[in-house]
């Protein structure tokens, strides 16, 4: 019966291991807004309850806690996840018990369900924008794709391949990189991009290495005098947080896409952040991308628990998608039937004080593309979750839902 | 007048007015074009530096730079373009032509004038140009570098002038490759020309003549012979850079190796000589990063002129702070173990969650930033070798700290102490050693080294409660391809497992790279299942 | 001189560490059912003899023959001690944390496959054994003792009494009665004639009661090769093996 | 001779065990699907599956502590045999996926098409069918570890050597699966399974039968193990444990017996891995990573090593912390388990169940032997 | 004076030593006889420290030692030579002999001329590590560590085990030296018979744990001591 008093939420972030670097912040957002709605009152007169779990960076654990919160705690919905695979690990639990799961995370896209909502960019909304403006304002014509060697970067790196090659780009002007998590010498692979920039061409690298490789990676940049002017690195998961921890003043220049930068100019995003720092009680704590996907997030979700009347799992999931909130980069950001939102995309040089200078921005929002029309097996592919279609990927070919076959 | 003498005299007189007209006259002229910098977007603001860039004006340099560090500013009531310098709570505002106080403004009351890498780029190339004949010898250095960069025809008439009157040979010479440089790819150039371009460029040898050859090589119209020599000088410029590369490679084995080194070589102590397998090693060094962290932080908020020192002055903190936590967790879990070598992987295992997760609590689990002092940033070039500056100490570093601990062990009684301890801890104590104190001594001593591992690394990698982590298996690779308990095979380990490391990686790529070593040392433990310095004998068989 | 007939047969064996002659081309013959006693200085060998015969030290020349054409120098320790060559240890070496009695069920003659030990059972006869050897060694009432808890002294029983249970071809016995009492020497030195006949044994001893008592040839050992063989009267009279081993 | 081998492991602790595990066969589907959701008897869903997750890494620890506990080999790269066994079973999962994958290919996994792949490898061949799967993961790891095995124990790599080779072993599969040029889904590893020989892997009475086969698995491990360690091939390994080169001289071939129960070992943990994955429904390299290995070390030394009853009793005890404490304290559970860890270390020398084998022992005690001590690793 | 009060001692459960009483005084050498197992070396280690009693007092000097860590009792002047050497197998024997110096002030570290008269040997092998020497020179070796300390009590469990005759001699003329020379109580477990009784100023027997029978030189019946030494 008291279970009936608060509406449960789910959060589910890794607060150890190899993710906690970044999952913590997440964390911290989500708490942040539960608590500022329910000093608003909660919703549907009822306060949110927080269920906090540490999933420690293990993929199976992902989908062990997400079983447990809801089943266990039986919460609303779960905001959580930030590597692909552990997103991967909790989509069969979140399908099979008809949860939510928001996910904040800039990610490879190819996937559609019912049940998830991305609030991250998918590739069109970041790493094409991000080359187009290499290749009109830098005039670029040597690329050097560098990533982790894991999907997110390997599929990004196929989508820009596919989409160079379309603009003219010779197959012997990009060079693939990929090296292991965490990896931390990188002298050889900066100066072999050094040797690749210096063929007389305009060269640029475009980074897909993630986590706790970036910080040797920039320092390695820095000390061998990669300068933006000769050879700009843009980043796809560089943010504000990942730059706290590296002296920024060589890197100035380099280019980071995303939704949302710290510097932002916009009374929404100063709002957002004074709040933020009043909560963590600490006046230089960063804002980054994934946080505010969190924030559209949560409001979508709060708008249309508000709509639907109930936090029923169906109910909150129909009435999601259409739901308009405004984002913190002064626009409006809209739920699509394809579970995928609506965002502006924004380029982003490194200051030296850490933060981005804002250098291009689209004129309007970007919807998510979840199937990438760049690779050949999910041309044809689209994702409406409404009815009567329902469907994560309908075959626009053969006009039958289920991907190509059946 | 002897001929020489009367050119000579033309000369400056022509130099000379020039200058003058320029001052006096344009002074005024620059004025509306300093204030277009201001007028809207990154195009226009190009277009800006170039027609500054065009009067030849030495008076737009410091426009120019200013321009670069951000220190312009458009003031928001009558759109004129000031210096700004950050004054509490705002800017004290400077005529950036003239240098002339024009008063304070508040934040909202100037915009800042915002450049990107294009703009970077215009401006390094404008000042290229006009900074050709700065009394600096460095600035024209930087000048004639990015004239070789840019190697825009225009440029010709002022190199050549400034390389008239160039007395210092290396700036000289590099200016003569600049020009080669413009030779080689203006179009109309003569042959002889051009071939003795293509001689100076494959003097320069590196990666740019490379390519520079290249397009000699492959242009259009180009006569046969002009051809071959670009030929014959690509190759003599590839061949020595394939030379220089390996040199590279070698140095990058070297540096991988000692960061390698300096992160085992605290286990060496604690595992190789009391045998406890310490799995909070990388935690260890993970707090002598952190400990780095908070001398600098202290020295930025308290003393900022000692940030150059920062680094010295964390190198005997991070060893004591270290040191003092492995002492604490010798004296209340480790000894509690000896002679159970095994169990110590449970309790370490244990101990290095619990400061793993200490260290989350107190510091927050994102990356803390460490920065290098001036003497550890940037890089300078070794014949055809690009040595980084902060690598080139952390190998000293790791030489250094493994020279001292080798005496320590042994050369002195301490050393000799411990070695009894280890090897028969009850005869030791009934010879009169204090093994205890010894004990706690050593652990307190391999905890500090890690600390200083630590010191080293959080300068190349991050200072995150993970860091340890990352560290931890490859020390532990290291200790043992060596061989348990010999310092000297820690030392060879490191390095020949750091240069493998190198050398495979440009042909099989990092991961692949990686797994190789891998197999390697699993393949190398079957050939010598001690380790590379396998103690032999009786001694180690009983 | 020639392998046939004979059990043991080493020749020319040498072997050194980091440059130090342990062995200096030894040679030595052993013929079934003979027993031999080696003495010599500390150092001069003897140990380093039996663990060359034994697999655990190679030699770095010279040749070692069991049973006339076997050549041991190729062969490993299990190899080795399958064809019927049993040790014991200077220093005893016994499975601490076994029992006494499964010490000695280790030791038992017994087929070594994998597969055999997985499906033996103890029968009738092998216990009999045991207790037999328990009784020999005097260690009946320490049978459920780790062995890790025998005292020194015990802990050299145990190793004869693994030693007998092994039933070897051929006995090399490192210093038997160190640490035992005048009575058990002299004990031991009867316990090994009664084995010496159908077995052969090279006995290493310095105790020269014991070696007086056994009353066999002796060899002994200076540097690594053989200074002098014989009875034990006519070696005790040689000046050089009064100088370096015997003292005055 | 199989049951005389068999009743030799049967001791009082097994007697224990296997009737713990024997109820837990029958009450289990009870309590889950017979008992109605609102009696406090019932047992939801996602406790079966956990349990079925803490018994399949009992298993694995069992097979550690025969090799380590018993053969004194400590295998800091156990996980390896455990995730390839599991990457067996989860291939055959992905291929009974079949063309309800994503993209609706027939044949190829989801991650193959979306890497541009157009056919399956030859090493995903056969693995549509349950029997081949199954005998693969057993195949795999044994092979693996035979191989492993034949070459370390010839050359007589021991003690920290043999540890640390293992673990070069895992981090290098660790790293070759993570490469997505390998065909094994790269990080994502393999999930989204839909059904086990033909029954759908959600439904309740799959999920019940998995966790029946896994306490089968687990008892009939447990079996085999302790019969082994009674045997005589038991002492054998503990002498080789305790005194390698003693046991030569005995003339046993020393390399013989650690390549049969590490290769038996490895086996035991495929079988492990292979229960485990459909339980959690992912397999994913991450599995490989030197620490799980290190883990599952430690469940042995928390429940006793050397006592197989402990290890089994370490890993349930240690997952349910970490289950238990993730979701409690989820901010503070590395200090819980942590200091566990180490108390465990310092109090209960010898494991939780060390103590009580002390407590109940009828022998002399063992010996704190001096020389022993001070042999150091 | 060593004197030895009452002295219990468990290894676990098991009593290895009940009441034992023993005195061993300065300038003589007493003999400690018993078959296998009786507790010889658990007593020697009970009065070097390396096993606490469980019951008993020690007293050296006329201080009370039973409760003192092994190292303080070894800069009392305690040394002690072991059953099975126990020399440290991976340091030379240079460096073996250098552990001697613990408990002694800096400006006594010297290793003395005796060690070396005594075991030439061990000159000659100053670089090897100890554990690769032959069984008979680790003994030596350790006994040579011992008396670097420059002891007043010297506490020896079975010097003579696997030492060649010519040795044993020297170490029974240097044993009878050291005493000559005074200020040194010498403490000495052995199962020698002949050479012990040669040595022996004192002298106790021990069965299972206890004392059976102690003496001087000029008391011992031989017949007596012989019928505990024999099976
Ligand atoms: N691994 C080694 N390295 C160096 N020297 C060694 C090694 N093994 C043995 N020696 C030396 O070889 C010689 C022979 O040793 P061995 O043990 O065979 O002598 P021994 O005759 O058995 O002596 P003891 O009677 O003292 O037992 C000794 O001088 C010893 O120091
Ligand atoms: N570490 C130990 N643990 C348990 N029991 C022990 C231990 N050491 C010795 N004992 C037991 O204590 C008793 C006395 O042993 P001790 O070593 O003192 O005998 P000893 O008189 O020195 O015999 P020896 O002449 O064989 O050296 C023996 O019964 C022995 O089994
Ligand atoms: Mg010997
Ligand atoms: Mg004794």
């Amino acid at each position: 019966a008291r279970a009936q008093d608060t509406i449960k939420v789910g959060i589910l972030h890794s607060l150890s291991g190899t993710m906690a670097i970044s999952e913590t912040t997440l964390k911290d957002v989500m708490l942040m807004l539960i608590e500022e709605q329910n000093k608003k009152g909660g919703v549907l007169g009822k306060k949110l309850e927080p269920v906090v779990v540490d999933p420690a960076s293990n993929w199976p654990l992902f989908a062990e806690k997400a079983r447990e919160l809801l089943s266990k705690d039986k919460v609303a919905a779960v905001f959580g996840c930030w590597t692909s695979v552990s997103r991967k690990s909790v989509l069969p639990v979140f399908e099979e018990l008809n949860g939510i799961l928001f996910y904040p995370v800039q990610y490879e896209g190819e996937e559609s369900s019912r049940n998830v909502f991305y609030t991250g960019a998918a590739p069109n909304q970041q790493a094409i924008p991000a080359v187009d403006y290499l290749l009109a304002n830098e005039k670029v014509e040597r690329w050097v794709l560098a990533g982790t060697d894991y999907v997110y970067p390997r599929t990004t790196n196929k989508i820009l391949e596919a989409y160079l090659k379309g603009k003219g780009v010779k197959a012997e002007d990009i060079m693939v990189n990929y090296t292991p998590f965490g990896h931390s010498d990188w002298q050889s692979i900066v100066s072999d991009i050094k040797k690749f920039g210096s063929a007389g061409k305009k060269t640029a690298v475009v980074s897909t290495i993630n986590g706790d490789a970036n910080v040797p990676f920039y320092k390695e940049l820095g000390n061998q005098g990669v300068k933006a002017q000769d050879i700009p690195v843009v980043a796809f998961s560089v943010g504000e947080e990942e730059l706290a921890g590296v002296d920024t003043k060589p890197l100035l220049g380099h280019l980071a896409a995303w939704n949302y930068f710290q510097s932002v100019d916009t009374p929404e995003n100063a709002d957002f952040i004074k709040k933020w720092q009043a909560f963590t009680k600490n006046p230089k704590r960063v804002t980054n991308d994934p946080m505010e996907a969190h924030v559209i997030g949560f409001n979508m979700w709060v708008k249309a628990v508000e709509k639907a009347g109930t936090v029923a799992s169906d109910a909150v999931i129909d009435s999601l998608i259409g739901v308009t909130v405004p984002n913190l980069s002064g626009g409006y950001s809209a739920m699509m039937p394809n579970h995928h939102i609506s965002k502006p995309v924004l380029i982003g040089e490194v200051q030296e004080n850490g933060q981005f200078e804002i250098v291009s921005q689209t004129p309007g929002l970007v919807v998510g593309d979840e199937w990438s029309d760049f690779l050949p097996d999910s041309k044809s592919l689209i994702s409406d979750w409404r009815a009567p279609m329902s469907c994560g990927n309908f075959n626009t070919a053969t006009g039958k839902c289920g991907g190509k076959g059946s | 007048m002897p001929r020489a003498l009367r050119l000579w005299a033309a000369m400056l007189l022509v130099v000379a007015a020039t200058a003058a007209t320029l001052s006096g006259a344009l002074a005024a002229d620059l004025k509306p074009l300093v204030r277009n910098l201001g007028a809207g977007g990154f195009a226009d603001t190009e277009a800006a530096i170039a027609a500054l860039a065009q009067t030849g004006d030495p008076a737009v340099v410091p426009v120019l730079q200013a321009l670069e560090a951000g220190d312009l500013y458009v003031r928001k009531e009558d759109r004129e373009v000031v210096r700004g310098s950050a004054s509490n709570g705002g800017y004290t505002l400077t005529d950036p032509l003239g240098g002339a106080a024009l008063g304070e403004a508040g934040r909202g009351a100037v915009d800042k004038i915002r450049i990107n890498n294009s703009l970077r780029r215009a401006i390094s190339a404008a000042l290229g140009s006009l900074t050709l004949m700065s009394p600096d010898a460095g600035a024209r250095r930087a000048a004639a570098d990015s004239v070789f960069k840019t190697r825009n025809p225009d440029g010709l008439a002022a190199l050549e002038t400034a390389l008239g009157r160039e007395n210092d040979p290396a700036v000289r010479s590099i200016m003569e490759q600049a020009r080669a440089a413009i030779l080689l790819t203006a179009a109309g150039t003569p042959d002889a020309d051009r071939l003795g371009a293509i001689e100076t460029i494959r003097a320069r040898g590196d990666q740019e003549s490379l390519a520079l050859l290249n397009a000699v090589r492959s242009a259009e119209g180009a006569s046969a012979a002009v051809r071959a020599a670009a030929d014959k000088a690509f190759e003599a410029v590839e061949m020595r850079l394939s030379l220089w590369g390996m040199a590279q490679n070698l140095w990058y084995g070297l540096s991988l190796g000692s960061v390698l080194l300096l992160a085992a070589i605290g286990l060496a102590v604690t595992f190789g000589v009391m045998g406890v397998i310490n799995m909070a090693h990388g935690e260890m060094v993970m707090i002598g990063a952190y400990a780095t962290f908070l001398v600098q932080d202290a020295i930025r908020t308290y003393a900022p002129g000692l940030f150059d020192a920062s680094i010295l002055i964390a190198i005997p903190v991070a060893f004591l702070v270290s040191g003092a936590v492995g002492v604490l967790i010798e004296r209340t879990v480790i000894r509690w173990l000896y002679g159970r070598p095994l169990e110590t992987l449970l309790a370490t295992w244990g101990l290095s969650l619990v400061l793993q997760q200490a260290v989350r609590s107190i510091f927050g689990p994102t990356n803390r930033e460490v920065g290098a002092p001036s003497w550890m940033s940037g890089s300078f070039e070794l014949g055809g070798l690009v040595i980084t500056h902060g690598r080139l100490w952390i190998v000293i570093f790791a030489f250094l700290v493994f020279g001292l601990l080798l005496v320590a062990l042994k050369r002195t009684w301490f050393g000799l102490a411990i070695r009894a301890v280890t090897q028969n801890r009850n005869m030791a104590s009934a010879m009169g050693i204090r093994t205890a104190r010894m004990d706690a001594l050593t652990f307190g001593l391999g905890s500090g080294i890690a600390g200083l591992a630590g010191v080293a690394l959080s300068q190349i990698d991050n200072v995150s409660p993970n860091l340890g982590q990352s560290y931890i298996i490859d020390s532990f690779m290291v200790v043992v391809f060596g061989g348990v308990g010999n310092l000297w095979g820690t030392l060879v380990g490191a390095l020949a497992l750091g240069t493998v490391n190198k050398f495979l990686e440009p042909y099989a790529g990092a991961v692949l790279g990686k797994i190789l070593v891998l197999i390697f040392i699993i393949l190398f433990i079957q050939r010598r299942p001690r380790g590379l310095f396998a103690l032999k004998g009786r001694a180690v068989e009983a | 001189m020639s392998a046939e007939n004979t059990l043991l047969y080493v020749d020319g064996v040498s072997v050194s560490f980091d440059g130090f002659r342990a062995l200096n081309s030894l040679s030595l013959i052993i013929g079934p059912g003979e027993m031999r006693a080696i003495i010599g200085p500390n150092g001069a060998g003897k140990t380093t003899m039996m663990d060359v015969i034994t697999g655990k030290t190679r030699p770095n020349t010279g040749t070692i023959l069991f049973e006339g054409g076997t050549d041991l120098t190729r062969m490993d320790e299990a190899a080795i001690a399958n064809l019927g060559i049993g040790r014991k240890f200077q220093r005893p070496t016994v499975f601490e944390n076994h029992t006494v009695w499964d010490n000695l069920e280790l030791a038992l003659k017994n087929p070594r496959k994998t597969w055999s030990a997985l499906a033996y059972g103890m029968n009738p006869k092998d216990r009999a054994r045991i207790e037999e050897i328990l009784d020999i060694t005097r260690l009946s009432p320490r049978r459920e003792r780790l062995a890790g808890s025998l005292s020194h002294g015990e802990k050299q029983w145990l190793e004869i009494g693994m030693l007998l249970a092994q039933d070897p071809k051929l006995l090399l016995v490192d210093e038997p009665v160190a640490g035992m009492t005048d009575a058990e020497t002299e004990q031991t030195a009867h316990l090994l004639k009664t084995i010496a006949g159908t077995r052969s044994v090279i006995v290493v001893e310095h105790d020269m009661v014991f070696v007086r008592e056994l009353g066999v040839k002796v060899t002994v050992l200076h540097e690594g090769s053989v200074l002098a063989e014989g009875s034990l009267d006519s070696v005790s009279a040689n000046r050089q093996v009064i100088d370096v081993y015997l003292g005055r | 001779m199989l049951t005389r081998f068999l009743l030799l492991g049967l001791d009082k602790r097994a007697g224990v065990l296997l009737t713990v595990l024997a109820v837990l066969a029958v009450a289990v589907p009870v309590m889950a699907l017979a008992v109605p959701p609102d009696s406090p008897f019932h047992l939801p869903m996602h406790s079966v599956s956990l349990l079925g997750k803490y018994l399949s890494f009992a298993l694995l620890a069992l097979a550690l502590d025969l090799v380590w506990g018993y053969c004194g080999i400590l295998s800091l790269g156990h996980a390896a045999f455990f995730t390839l066994g599991g990457y067996a079973m989860g291939m055959y999962l992905m291929r009974q996926i079949g063309p309800r994958g994503v993209y609706g290919h027939p044949e190829l996994p989801d991650f193959m098409v979306f890497l541009n792949w157009k056919e399956l490898p030859w090493y995903w061949q056969g693995f549509d069918q349950f029997w081949f799967a199954a005998l693969m993961v057993l195949a795999v790891p044994g092979l693996l570890a035979f191989a492993f095995g034949w070459f370390a124990f010839r050359s007589r790599v021991t003690g920290v050597y043999l540890s640390i080779i293992t673990q070069a072993m895992t981090f290098a599969l660790l790293l070759a699966f993570f490469r997505n040029d390998m065909g094994f889904g790269g990080n994502n590893g393999l999930t989204d399974f839909k059904e086990i020989l033909g029954y759908d892997i959600q439904a309740p009475a799959t999920r019940v039968g998995l966790f029946v086969a896994t306490v089968a698995a687990l008892a009939a491990g447990y079996m085999v193990a302790s019969s082994l360690v009674a045997s005589k091939l038991g002492k054998v390994l503990v002498a080789v444990r305790d005194a390698e080169s003693r046991v030569r001289f005995l003339g046993y071939s020393v390399e013989r017996y650690k390549l049969f129960v590490w290769t038996l070992s490895a086996c035991m943990a495929g079988v492990a891995g292979a229960l485990y994955v459909p339980q959690v429904g992912i397999i994913n390299p991450s599995e490989f990573a030197p620490a799980a290995s290190i883990e599952a070390v430690i469940w042995v030394a928390v429940g006793g090593r050397g006592t197989l009853a402990g290890a089994v009793l370490g890993a349930v005890l240690v997952n349910y912390g970490k289950t238990y404490f993730t979701a409690a304290l989820p901010e503070l559970w590395l200090f819980a388990l942590g200091g566990l860890f180490v108390l465990v270390t310092l109090f209960l020398p010898k494991g939780i169940l060390g103590l009580a084998a002390d407590r109940f022992r009828k022998r002399e005690p063992a010996a704190a032997v001096p020389a022993a001590a001070s042999k150091g690793a | 004076m060593l004197d030895v009060q009452s002295v219990n001692l468990h290894y676990g459960a098991a009593q290895a030593l009940r009441g034992v009483s023993l005195k061993a005084e300065v300038g003589k050498v007493t003999c400690l006889l018993g078959r296998n197992g009786v507790g010889k070396s658990s007593l020697l280690r009970a009065i070097v420290g390396l096993k606490p009693v469980s019951g008993g007092t020690i007293r050296w000097d006329g201080g009370d030692i039973t409760k003192l860590a092994p190292y303080e009792r070894a800069r009392r002047g305690i040394a002690y030579v072991a059953q099975g050497r126990e020399i440290f197998p991976l340091l030379t024997v240079r460096e073996n002999l250098l552990t001697g110096y613990a408990p002694l002030p800096r400006a006594q570290r010297s290793i003395p001329e005796e060690v070396f008269e005594l075991f030439p040997v061990l000159k000659s092998m100053l670089d090897r590590r100890g554990g690769d020497l032959s069984g008979g020179q680790q003994q030596q070796l350790a006994i040579g560590r011992a008396l670097v300390t420059r002891p007043r009590l010297l506490v020896l469990d079975e010097p003579t085990e696997g030492i060649q005759p010519s040795i044993i001699k020297d170490i029974g003329r240097a044993i009878s030296y050291l005493r000559d020379r005074g200020g040194m109580a010498i403490l000495l477990v052995e199962q020698y018979y002949e050479f012990a009784r040669d040595l022996a100023d004192d002298w106790a027997v021990m069965e299972r744990g206890e004392v059976m029978l102690a003496g001087s030189r000029h008391g011992l019946d031989e017949s007596e001591v012989r019928k505990y030494l024999t099976v």
